[in-house]
Formats: C-alpha cells, sequence, structure tokens
C-alpha cells in the first residue's frame, strides 16, 4: 500500500447544479431540556462512593445490568435485585477515535472501549490507562477497575481501568 | 371493513411541569396499557409509538424507546404526527392479517420544548418562516376571524364551548390542573388576555406533560381478551393543502372529507341521530363548533345551537376535550381513550348515559390541515 | 383479513451531495414524477392516499409533508408520515404496503415517498443529537463534557460503524482489501446508475486503501457520502397491478424489528447489545419476512439482494446475518465475484448506499432498486432473470432493522 | 422507595441550516430585490400564485419554469387579520408588549394570500377588504423581509 499520496477523499463524476438563494434556520437544542428519573441510580452511586461495585438484575430474565437500568426491555418489568460485582471486566468492543490535538495540531490516536463487568449482561462506555497503545487493545482483553484517590459518589470514582495480566493471549484458540 | 377492538387502555395524568422522566412516562403507559387487559409482554406482536424529534429534541427519537415501549425484539414503527394517526397505522397492522396484538402509544413533554417554536418548524422554510408572521398562534387568530365572519356567530356563543369544556374538565381525574374551574363565566373567557385577536388565552388548549397508550386486537382475540372491546368500525383521514390564503379557514374541509371515509366504511347515514357522543380535538374553543359542523352533527354556523353538554342531545368532549390538557403527539390518542371510556361505562364522575357509538377524532398542522376521524362502537 | 399487495412502480431523483437547484418539495416532485413515469395509464388522481418520511432534524423543517401537500399531487387526499431515523425508507415502505394490505374502503392505491436534503443541515449535529439526551445524564452522573465530547465524535453513525467493523474483523478474521473490494465493487455499479452519487468507474483497491483512517478500520475512502435525493415507490392491490404494470411485483414478507441500542442504553444505562455485529434484530427481521413470503433456504431460493450498506463491513456482515452466505465466508464471495452483476447472487448492483445515502430515502431505495431489478426496468439491470429479491435497511443506534421480501409470484398463502 | 429525584438538563448543541429555495423563489426574490412583486400562473386553471410555485395544487400540472410569469403590483385588499402579543422565532416564543397586527393580503390579480405586518395602523381603522400597499425597505436584498409590511391607501 502506497503511503505516499494519502489523499484525504476519492474524486468521482460530478454534475453541477445551479444555485440559488439560502434561507437561514435554526435548531436551539439549547432551549431543550431533558428529563431523567435517576431514582435507581442513587444506591449505585452510594456504593461507588465506598469503592463497591452493585448492578441490578432483572429476576423475571436474569439478566444484570450495570450500570443499573430502569426497565428491562425483554420482560417489560423494574429489575428488582441488586447484586454486587466484582471490580475486573473485559474489553468487549472498542474502536480508535482520531483527535487533531488542538495545540501540536498532531493527531492523538485513543482507544475508546465498551467494557463489560464480569458476571454482566451489559456493557459501558470507559477509558483505559492513558498510556496503554491502541495496537495492544482487543476484544476480551481483561481488565481491573483503577478507583480514584477521593470517591465522592458519581462515575468518575472509576478513573480508568488497568490492564491484567492475559496468559491465554498467546493460546490460539481459534481453529483455522 | 373488518372490526377491530380496542381492548385495553392507559393514559398518565397530564401535568404542565411533570415530576417525571420520560422514559419513565412511556414505561408507565405502556405497562399501564397491558395491565388493564391482563396481557404480557410476550402477547405485544408489533409497537406503533408516535413521538416527534422536534418534541423531544433527539434525531431519532423512538431510539431508545425500544425497551420501555415494549419493542424490545418485536415489529415497530414509529408515527410522527397526532397520536390518533399512530392508532390508524396499528389498526392497519391488525387489519393486513399479519398481528395480532398491537400497542400504540404516543405522547412527549411540552414543559421540556419551546412549544411555539417547534410549531414554527411546520412553516414554509423558503418564504414564511424566515419572518414567523405566519405561526400557530396567527393561524388560530385567522381561523377564528373567518369562522365568525362567515356565519356571523358572536364571541360569547364561543365563549361557551371553553366554559363547558373546563367544567367537564373538572370531573375528569386526568385533565390537566390548571385547564380545571368549574365555575368559569362567559366574561371570565371574554377577559382573559389575548392570545390572537379574537382568540383569548382562556379558549386555547394548553401543551402540557403526558402519555397515554392504547391496545388494539383483531376480532378473534379481541373476544378471548376482555368481554367489553370498542369496536373501531370506521375511519377517515384526509390532508388539504398547506398555504392559509388557498383554503376556507371558516369549514374544515379536510375533516369534512375524512368524516364522509369514516361514515361511509362504518355505514353511518345520519350522524347527527345516530352518533351520541363526539371527543374532537379541539386545539381552540371554535374549533369544537367548525369540526362538529364539518362532521355534519350540526349546520354549519349552527354548531353553537348544538346542545353538547354531557346531560345534552349530543356530548362534545365530555373529558374536557383538548382544552383539558393538550400533550403533543398524545392528544388524539388520548380523544380515541376517552370515547372508549364512555362506551364501555368507565368514565366515573363525566359518564354520558347509553352511549352507544361515539366519534373521536385527531389532527395535526396548521388549522387542523390533517384531520383523523374514528368511529367507535360497543362497549357493554 | 388482508390482501396481497404488489409494487408496480418506483421513481428517484438525482442524487448529489448538494441539490442547490431545487427546494424539498421540487426534490420530491422530481421522484414522484418519475415513479409515475413509468405507469402511463394511472394518473395522480388515482393514487388514493399517501406515506410520507424523512429524518427531520436533517433538514430543520418539522412535518415538511404539511407543506409540501401540493409538490406531491396529496391536496384533499389521506397521508401519514412515518419516521424511524436511518429505517425511515423501509418503514415508510412498509407503510404503504400496510395502507393497501388493510384494506380500507377507497383506498386501494398508495404512494411510498422518502426523501433527504442533507446539504441544507449540519450532519453532525443531526447524528450525535441522536444520543444528547441520554449523554447529557452522564454527565450529571458525573462524567465530565470533555470526556463526553470526545465520546460524542466515537459516536454518530460512522462511530458506531467502527464498532461494529472491529467486532466483526475479530471473528472473521477479514483484512482491509476485503472492505475496499466492496466498495470498488459498489462505486463501479454506481457509475452505471443514473441517478446515484458517487459515481467511480475505474476505481481500484489501492486508491481506496491509500486515504487515511476515520476510525479503525474504517478509511475516508470507505465510507458513504452524504446525498440529497428522495425516491418514490408506487403499491397496489394484486387486481389492479394486473393492468397497470406487466410484470407486478409481489410484496410477500415484511418486517421491521427492533432491539436495543449499541453503546448507549437509554437512561445512560448500559448497552446490552454486547457485540454490535450480532444484530439479533436484523436476524429476526429477516426470519419474520421470510416466513411470511414462504422462503425456507434464503441462501437458494434469493436471486437479488439490495442490503444498506453505509460501511463496507456491513455489506459483509448483512449478507451473512440475512441469511444469504455462510457466516465469515462472505469476503470469499466478493473475491471470486459471486456477488457481482452477472454473479450468481448480485448485490447492490445499483451501488448501495456506500455510494449514494440520502439517509431518508435510501432504506427505500433498496427495496425500490430490487422491485425494478425484478420487473428489468433498472438502470443497471442484472443479465440474469430475477423472481425473487430482498430490501434492507438499518438503523438508529444499530437497532433498528426493515427488510421487504418481493417476487414475482405471489406469496404461498394466497395462491 | 426512596423520594423519587428528577434531573432536567439543558441541551448543549445549536444545528444550524440553510434552505435552498429552488429556481421559481429563486426569480421570486430576483424581483423583490428591484421592489417588484411577480408570481406565475397555471397554464390550465389560469389560477395565480403568489409566492410562485411549480405545481399547481388543484390539478396538478407542472407550471414550466421558463413561461407563466406574471407582473403583479403591489397593492392587495386584506382578507383577515389577527392581532397578537407574541413574538415566535426559532429559539423561542415569548409575549412582547406592544402588540403587532398581522394581515393577510391578496395581492390584485392573484388568487393566493401572502401574510405581513400591518403598518401604522389602529385596530379600530382595520375593516375586511380594504386596500393596502406593500411598505418596501430601503435596500431588499431578495428575501421575505424584503416587505416591512402593508399601510392602508
Amino acid at each position: 500500500m502506497s503511503k505516499r499520496t494519502l489523499r484525504k477523499s476519492l474524486d468521482y463524476v460530478k454534475k453541477d447544479y445551479v444555485e440559488t438563494r439560502k434561507m437561514p434556520g435554526n435548531w436551539y437544542l439549547s432551549s431543550y431540556q431533558y428529563k431523567f428519573n435517576i431514582t435507581h441510580h442513587q444506591s449505585f452511586l452510594k456504593k461507588l462512593k465506598d469503592k463497591k461495585l452493585v448492578g441490578n438484575k432483572c429476576s423475571a430474565c436474569n439478566r444484570v445490568f450495570f450500570p443499573p437500568r430502569f426497565v428491562c426491555g425483554k420482560c417489560l418489568v423494574k429489575p428488582d435485585q441488586w447484586v454486587d460485582l466484582r471490580d475486573t471486566g473485559q474489553v468487549s468492543t472498542y474502536t480508535i477515535v482520531y483527535l487533531k490535538d488542538p495545540e501540536t495540531g498532531e493527531v492523538l490516536e485513543k482507544p475508546v472501549v465498551m467494557v463489560q463487568q464480569d458476571n454482566c449482561d451489559t456493557n459501558y462506555m470507559a477509558e483505559l490507562q492513558s498510556y496503554i497503545d491502541f495496537k495492544d487493545t482487543y476484544i476480551g482483553m481483561p481488565i481491573k477497575v483503577h478507583w480514584a484517590e477521593s470517591t465522592n459518589g458519581n462515575l468518575k470514582d472509576i478513573e480508568y481501568y488497568d490492564l491484567i495480566e492475559d496468559d491465554s493471549k498467546d493460546l490460539d484458540v481459534s481453529k483455522d | 371493513m373488518e372490526r377491530v377492538g380496542i381492548v385495553g387502555y392507559y393514559q398518565v395524568k397530564l401535568y404542565s411541569n411533570a415530576n417525571y422522566g420520560r422514559y419513565e412516562m412511556i414505561f408507565e403507559a405502556v405497562r399501564g396499557a397491558l395491565d388493564s387487559a391482563e396481557l404480557k409482554k410476550k402477547d405485544i406482536t408489533t409497537v406503533v409509538s408516535c413521538t416527534n424529534d422536534y418534541y423531544d429534541g433527539r434525531t431519532i427519537s423512538n431510539a431508545f424507546t425500544v425497551e420501555v415501549g415494549g419493542a424490545y425484539l418485536e415489529d415497530e414503527s414509529k408515527v410522527e404526527m397526532d397520536g390518533a394517526h399512530a392508532v390508524l397505522y396499528g389498526l392497519m397492522r391488525i387489519l393486513s392479517g399479519n398481528h395480532k396484538l398491537a400497542v400504540i402509544w404516543g405522547g412527549s413533554m411540552a414543559s421540556c420544548f419551546p412549544y411555539h417554536s417547534a410549531r414554527l418548524y411546520e412553516t414554509d422554510p423558503t418564504w414564511e418562516r424566515p419572518v414567523a408572521y405566519v405561526n400557530d398562534i396567527t393561524a388560530s387568530g385567522f381561523q377564528m376571524r373567518a369562522y365568525m365572519e362567515k356565519y356571523n356567530v358572536d364571541i360569547e356563543e364561543i365563549a361557551k364551548i371553553s366554559v363547558k369544556n373546563r367544567k367537564n374538565a373538572s370531573k375528569n381525574p386526568l385533565a390537566l390542573e390548571e385547564a380545571q374551574n368549574a365555575n368559569l363565566s362567559v366574561n371570565d373567557i371574554l377577559n382573559s388576555e389575548i392570545y390572537a385577536d379574537p382568540v383569548r388565552e382562556l379558549m386555547v388548549a394548553q401543551p402540557c406533560d403526558g402519555v397515554a397508550a392504547l391496545l388494539l386486537a383483531p376480532e378473534k382475540q379481541a373476544l378471548k381478551i376482555t368481554d367489553k372491546p370498542v369496536w373501531i368500525t370506521g375511519v377517515g383521514y384526509n390532508q388539504e393543502t398547506y398555504y392559509l390564503g388557498d383554503r376556507d379557514l371558516s369549514i374544515s374541509n379536510s375533516m369534512e372529507l375524512a368524516g364522509k371515509m369514516a361514515f361511509d366504511a362504518a355505514g353511518i347515514k345520519e350522524p347527527k341521530n345516530e352518533i351520541n357522543i363526539a371527543e374532537l380535538f379541539e386545539a381552540y374553543a371554535h374549533e369544537e363548533l367548525i369540526f362538529s359542523e364539518a362532521l355534519g352533527l350540526a349546520e354549519k354556523g349552527k354548531g353553537s345551537e348544538l346542545n353538547s353538554e354531557i346531560d345534552g342531545d349530543l356530548p362534545i368532549n365530555p373529558s374536557g376535550g383538548a382544552q383539558g390538557g393538550n400533550p403533543p403527539c398524545a392528544t388524539g390518542l388520548i380523544r380515541i381513550i376517552e370515547a372508549a371510556k364512555q362506551l364501555r361505562g368507565e368514565a366515573n364522575g363525566y359518564q354520558v348515559k347509553g352511549a352507544k357509538k361515539a366519534v373521536a377524532s385527531g389532527q395535526i398542522g396548521m388549522c387542523a390541515q390533517n384531520n383523523i376521524v374514528y368511529v367507535l362502537e360497543g362497549g357493554d | 383479513m388482508g390482501r396481497q399487495v404488489a409494487i408496480i412502480s418506483a421513481g428517484f431523483s438525482e442524487h448529489a451531495s448538494k441539490r442547490s437547484d431545487v427546494n424539498m418539495a421540487e426534490l420530491v416532485n422530481e421522484a414522484v414524477n418519475d415513479c409515475l413515469k413509468k405507469v402511463p395509464s394511472l394518473s395522480i388522481k388515482d393514487i388514493d392516499a399517501y406515506v410520507n418520511g424523512n429524518m427531520p432534524a436533517f433538514e430543520g423543517a418539522n412535518l415538511p409533508e404539511l407543506w409540501m401537500t401540493d409538490w406531491l399531487g396529496a391536496r384533499n387526499k389521506p397521508l401519514i408520515r412515518v419516521t424511524t431515523g436511518g429505517t425511515t425508507g423501509g418503514s415508510v415502505g412498509i407503510a404503504g404496503y400496510y395502507s393497501v394490505a388493510a384494506g380500507l374502503p377507497g383506498i386501494d392505491t398508495v404512494l411510498a415517498v422518502a426523501f433527504e436534503q442533507q446539504s441544507q443541515g449540519d450532519t453532525s449535529i443531526g447524528l450525535s443529537s441522536v444520543a444528547l439526551g441520554e449523554i447529557s445524564v452522564l454527565n450529571t452522573l458525573g462524567l465530565p463534557y470533555e470526556y463526553l465530547t470526545r465520546l460524542m465524535s466515537a459516536g454518530g453513525a460512522i462511530g458506531l460503524a467502527s464498532y461494529q467493523a472491529a467486532n466483526y474483523m475479530n471473528k472473521s478474521k477479514i483484512r482491509e482489501e476485503d472492505l475496499a473490494r466492496v466498495v470498488v465493487q459498489n462505486r463501479r455499479n454506481a457509475a452505471k446508475t443514473w441517478w446515484s452519487h458517487l459515481k467511480m468507474p475505474n476505481l481500484t483497491i489501492e486508491e481506496v486503501l491509500d486515504t487515511p483512517y476515520i476510525s479503525y478500520p474504517l478509511r475516508y475512502g470507505m465510507v458513504c457520502p452524504a446525498s440529497d435525493g428522495a425516491c418514490a415507490v408506487l403499491f397496489t392491490t394484486e387486481e389492479k397491478a394486473k393492468d397497470l404494470c406487466d410484470t407486478p411485483v409481489y410484496v410477500n414478507g415484511v418486517a421491521s424489528v427492533a432491539h436495543e441500542s449499541v453503546i448507549i442504553g437509554y437512561d445512560a444505562s448500559g448497552s446490552a447489545q454486547l457485540d454490535p455485529s450480532e444484530q439479533l434484530g436484523a436476524m429476526k427481521s429477516s426470519e419474520i419476512a421470510y416466513n411470511q413470503a414462504g422462503i425456507s433456504f434464503p441462501r437458494k431460493e434469493i436471486d437479488y439482494a439490495e442490503v444498506y450498506s453505509p460501511f463496507p463491513n456491513q455489506e459483509l456482515m448483512w449478507v451473512e446475518k440475512l441469511g444469504l452466505f455462510e457466516e465469515n465466508t462472505a469476503p470469499e464471495m466478493y473475491e471470486n465475484e459471486v456477488t457481482s452483476l452477472n454473479g450468481e447472487l448480485p448485490i447492490c448492483c445499483s451501488g448501495g448506499v456506500n455510494a449514494t445515502n440520502a439517509i431518508g430515502a435510501s432504506a427505500l431505495e433498496r427495496p425500490a432498486v430490487a422491485a425494478l431489478q425484478i420487473m428489468g426496468k433498472a438502470s443497471n439491470q442484472v443479465p440474469k432473470t430475477v423472481h425473487t429479491a430482498i430490501g434492507h435497511g438499518w438503523g438508529g443506534m444499530l437497532n433498528l432493522c426493515t427488510m421487504m421480501v418481493l417476487s414475482d409470484q405471489q406469496q404461498r398463502k394466497w395462491r | 422507595m426512596s423520594e423519587k429525584i428528577i434531573v432536567a438538563n439543558k441541551g448543549f448543541v445549536r444545528a444550524e441550516f440553510s434552505f435552498w429555495v429552488g429556481r421559481y423563489m429563486d426569480k421570486f426574490y430576483d424581483a423583490f430585490e428591484n421592489k417588484k412583486i411577480i408570481g406565475n400562473k397555471c397554464p390550465k386553471c389560469e389560477k395565480r400564485f403568489v409566492p410562485p410555485r411549480k405545481i399547481c395544487g388543484e390539478c396538478y400540472e407542472e407550471i414550466i419554469f421558463d413561461k407563466n410569469w406574471v407582473d403583479l403590483p403591489d397593492t392587495g385588499i386584506l382578507l383577515n387579520y389577527t392581532i397578537t402579543p407574541y413574538k415566535v422565532t426559532d429559539r423561542t416564543s415569548r409575549k412582547v408588549k406592544k402588540s403587532q397586527i398581522i394581515g393577510m393580503i391578496q395581492i390584485e390579480g392573484s388568487d393566493t394570500a401572502i401574510v405581513y405586518k400591518l403598518l401604522n395602523m389602529e385596530p379600530e381603522d382595520i375593516s375586511l377588504g380594504m386596500k393596502v400597499k406593500a411598505e418596501w425597505e430601503e435596500k431588499p436584498i431578495g428575501n421575505s423581509a424584503d416587505i416591512k409590511g402593508f399601510v392602508k391607501i
């Protein structure tokens, strides 16, 4: 693959159209507000404060939700049990985001990761250790919560996720 | 047209600033509707929702309502007009034979968005929107003046409609607190502030927060689910042109055509004599007169002579109508629910005696550009 | 209960990045006229009802059908608006099918119209405002806005697709050339379709791989354009279809199953769709649609498929998920040209969504092109005779999916 | 169950749109720039439209672009009017102290109505059917705001 040119976009057979006037219009989402019921998050946040992870469980389909959910969609009922969770998890899926650093202008490659806590049925977006190179992330990579020093009962108490040694990585499990 | 039964419904109480989360309200409506018919999630075969991207401030306003709306791994779609149009799409899905139970829910929270700006986005963006002289407020003023001039109905007659509807709303526990007022007089209405002359503030159906849900089932299933199904025997919907200048605002052409289509389907020759209750979505007091005349419940210009009180010859909006609370995307759905309540004899507090055939309507657009009418029969 | 429904014509407007010569109403009118021109014996008066849809946030106009009534020819006629985000076109088509199948008195011929004029709006805000409310709750629960804005840039259609691509590549071990090959096949097909947007008659794999990454593994050259365009499809009953069109295309199966959203759940909860490329909703949609159409071996019975794939990894994934190819074998099929114009199972010969993406209209264009291929009137007509075809659409947060099975024979149920 | 906690967060983005007006309206606004009102005529039913349209709603006849144009005066008759204290914009709507009078005016020689403000008039001296004349901005720039409003003749 030639790296020289690295064209930004490909040209194509274009047809241009006469340009008529434009009338302005705006959609001020700033004059909108979004109402949420976060009552069910309270006990979850309290547990975060003393560095414990908890998720709620729907007793009808035995699915565990972390972060907790207001309604289990599968059974259309409210989850009624709380379940304590270990602080280890795995990378369930990831992508690399190319952000232009405003000062230096060079392109930063940062993995944005979806983490699935152990024995839990949902994943959520979280941060990895800053110096993990995006080439090392793979699906199923085991990770562990890195708690912030001072926790004050919100999602930022989970500062980021650390890498755990994964000895099954070299085993080539996928059969050819 | 085969009969399709309304087998369950639920309406969340209307608030001007609800202490509810959006998904909490949708879940309460859909779960309430299923519980009212003692059904479970697995009985659902299709869900039709009614939300509007500009009322919810989200681009795909039904992307996140899948779980709370009971549409998890179900055949789902969204109609972006009035709740009554979503019931129409649910009705079509049942009549096609592919589905056995349709959940239809609709509603939004007017406390969360600038209502009149969202309505302004409906205007012609190349001509009328930049100067914003045409919006839902001025359009209501044009409509009322055109009606009063054409049939020289004086303003007291129109104010009586608001007195009636707000008195009815005071008996309806789910209506909007601010809209309930049992002892208003015609002068109170006329002395309320000018909204868009000649329309006064108390003649307007105030937008509020609310979600409602309804269950539809084909005839065989409906008889199994409930012993008091309400049958939809006729439906008609129509849309007239957009430009106010091209329309005769004193009548509702689209309501006439929609009414004709619905009455033909239901086999009703004489609406005035065969219909014994009407729940019309009247965004403004004068629209109740225009619609009752368009549906043939009264002669043109003579709508105000009809005794439409709860104990009158043809009660209109015993539930308080849209002036009892107008949650965007839900009001038309609520009119159908109220009509079904009357036919099942469950409208305690404002029950009309011996209601056999009802008419319910929904509308969308400036000066009710698109109207939809249902003929409901049955009950006990 | 219900009746057989047939498609008799489909029309398009020219798609381009900036249709600056027309407003929304005139753009839609172009597609309506192109659709009616193909059925000379039917006039606008014979259309009994309309179904219309677009993605409103991209144009900035709420309920544009109300304003466009005259341009649609819908004055004093029944009309409903159906819109479900990315699958708006598919939902409009399915609503058109149900409008006819319901058999409401007086409604036999229905025109389904879907359109999008993205050059008028702000695509990035339009896409990121899908999850704006949900993200604002994450801020309440403690995540700083700076982090959330980075998360939003990973969101949007491209972000979602790159999650899907990462999962799909992890399972099927495809190389980037496979992605580029899909793009080349689509854009060369688009060059032979008059209404398509990115016409690249002699694009090569090297040129595609020569463009930088947007978000791994998708490159600028692989991503779909944002186009302006409209599409109209005419549905009618079985009897009327016979004398209006020489080969009516019967709609034998429709489904639009929704699933949980990916990446962000409602109320800032997590998402239970752990693997975005698993797509339970799409599998259930195709299952329901195939059952209705009486198809048990899609691989053998489907002759032509139009799948909704703005990104190349999706085309490989969808053709497997919809039962057309075995798991993880799609890249080979593209390599030995099974899916090309004169292949055994041609895919997206109109250039697909990778070459033309007017988001509101795209999901209607898929069944529209599939129907025209069966009629033999498609602009890039497949040499083999097509008896059964499918038109598919995905949308929302990777959780909505529409599916239409079309055939020139009637559904087994009606025969 | 603990007391319900509801949170209402404000949105934080703004989307900008620029609507293409299409060739018909473009020519209409060209005429606005030199303070002229033009419309077009449906070849079949002879109805005249201000602003001009590509399709005649009644007969669904296409009004071909380079034909059927009609020059019109900037006077007309008042069909309908309303007085409202509300000012509605894309961002929000608020009540202002001074109500504005909005009128529906049929331009002479056309069959449609346009909606504009009525200037220096009191509610008492407004009567339906009275003749009004457009009042133009000094330097019109080719959009619907070039007409400040209509005044009584």
